[in-house]
């Protein structure tokens, strides 16, 4: 795969968590990732939405972005919310940390695409809304190494 | 996402089956709450064998569990051996208060 | 389900046809339909992203624009290119009629569109692109009926 | 997609196995163009009992091939009991042209 581009805008329903993944899945998949780097995009793409569904809306009515580039063997993510935003966002992205503990959040969400992606940014306005831009570089392990 | 849940002496059985996620958490968590604040049972033993995808959904799931588990003085315990799942646990700082056994039958035998 | 939307943005390139699919598949997929329903939606999607990357763009760059509403049971998709038009609808939708047939084309796209839909509608401008609109009923057969 | 293609007398088989659609069927052509131009078999059988998916691009591969067939005074058969490619193919008008076996077995025996 030489280039390629997707956009994808849904609801912010948690019914979509599961197509987002989905979709950005079957993005992903046109560079043969192994099933392990496909299930570390997944987990990273479904902490985003999630966030920007409870965070980002607050379970109202928004619009999610998602953003996908493939080059060469990189595929570069962005999921994008007009929510609430991040006051902080170092406090935020801390492990543990969590504004909303009553509703069971275990604060891990950013630990989780730090750990499962190569790179995290993440940029936020108050009032305006959050952008993720994750990046994962598929191996393309030949079929002896997988 | 499907829930099987059974009673054995003292314990709660949960069975968790397919994609757990914020959004099949919260019908999950209502489920398991509802039984367990009824049934004389005081521990939960939550096997993720066959969870096929778990974000940190999961973790807010099993943490709040165990604290009704210990509302009740009992506690929770984790079945599972899929090394993706063990990760997340693992890296929320679960399986420093939560005991963890490879399979539902290794749990039961040492609670 | 009582309602949800998305709007998928792609790149004309003929490896995106079955991420295609796949994006509207798991999006319809929230209706419960059969697998029968779903491979319906599936070739009408295939048929209609085709035809924007062969005719529309003529395998030149160019974006392809899904969008999807549910509202109850009624699946409403549109598939939208900017590419070259249709000069003469009426006589395009005829079973067997292409305009490419040294491409191996059969003329059947818009006729499997209409077996397979319950709606099709076609809008196109010369030189500004085309739109296919097509809406399906997934009927929510009870596990018995299936 | 994946092709597997076989001689057995004068008969080319050519087995189809996933998802048939117009980026995968540019491939595919190729391929049993290649192996059938320099073939000393006329016929061609199609087996499109393992194709998961097709649409008209289908259609349009096997009448390609069907007119490859003619050039070399032999013909074109298919097997397939797949309900949804065979109403496909139907509405197409091929299985006026084309015979349909149910497998590739039927179609051998009736070459
Ligand atoms: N899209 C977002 N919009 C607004 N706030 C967000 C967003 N994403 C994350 N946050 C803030 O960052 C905190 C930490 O996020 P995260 O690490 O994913 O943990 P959790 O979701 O469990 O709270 C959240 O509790 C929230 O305050
Ligand atoms: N998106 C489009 N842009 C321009 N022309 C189109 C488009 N879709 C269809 N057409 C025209 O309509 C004709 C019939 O389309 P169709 O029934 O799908 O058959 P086929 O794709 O096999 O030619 C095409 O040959 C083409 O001339």
């Amino acid at each position: 795969m030489d280039k390629n581009y997707m956009k994808l805008e849904f609801l912010s329903k948690s019914a979509n968590e599961s197509f987002a993944r989905v979709v950005v899945a079957a993005f992903a998949s046109q560079l043969d990732p192994t099933l392990e780097e496909l299930s570390d995009i997944k987990t990273a793409v479904s902490e985003a939405v999630t966030n920007a569904i409870i965070h980002g809306y607050e379970y109202g009515e928004g619009v999610i972005i998602i953003e996908a580039f493939i080059v060469d063997n990189l595929i570069n993510i962005t999921i994008r919310d007009s929510g609430k935003g991040i006051k902080n966002i170092e406090e935020a992205m801390e492990p543990f940390y969590t504004s909303k503990p009553d509703l069971e959040r275990s604060g891990m969400g950013f630990t989780v695409m730090e750990t499962f992606m190569d790179s995290l940014v993440v940029e936020s306005s108050e009032g305006k809304g959050t952008v993720v831009r994750m990046t994962k570089e598929i191996k393309n392990l030949s079929d002896e190494e997988r | 996402m499907f829930l099987e849940m059974e009673e054995l002496e003292n314990n709660l059985i949960v069975k968790l089956k397919g994609e757990l996620d914020h959004h099949s958490s919260e019908d999950i968590r209502k489920k398991i709450d509802a039984y367990f604040s009824t049934s004389s049972t005081s521990n939960i033993v939550m096997d993720l064998n066959e969870l096929t995808f778990m974000d940190s959904s999961g973790v807010g799931l099993i943490m709040g569990r165990y604290r009704s588990a210990q509302e009740k003085n009992g506690y929770l315990i984790i079945a599972c051996d899929k090394e993706r799942i063990v990760r997340i646990l693992d890296m929320s700082g679960l399986l420093k208060i939560i005991k963890l056994y490879p399979n539902l039958d290794t749990a039961i035998r040492n609670i």
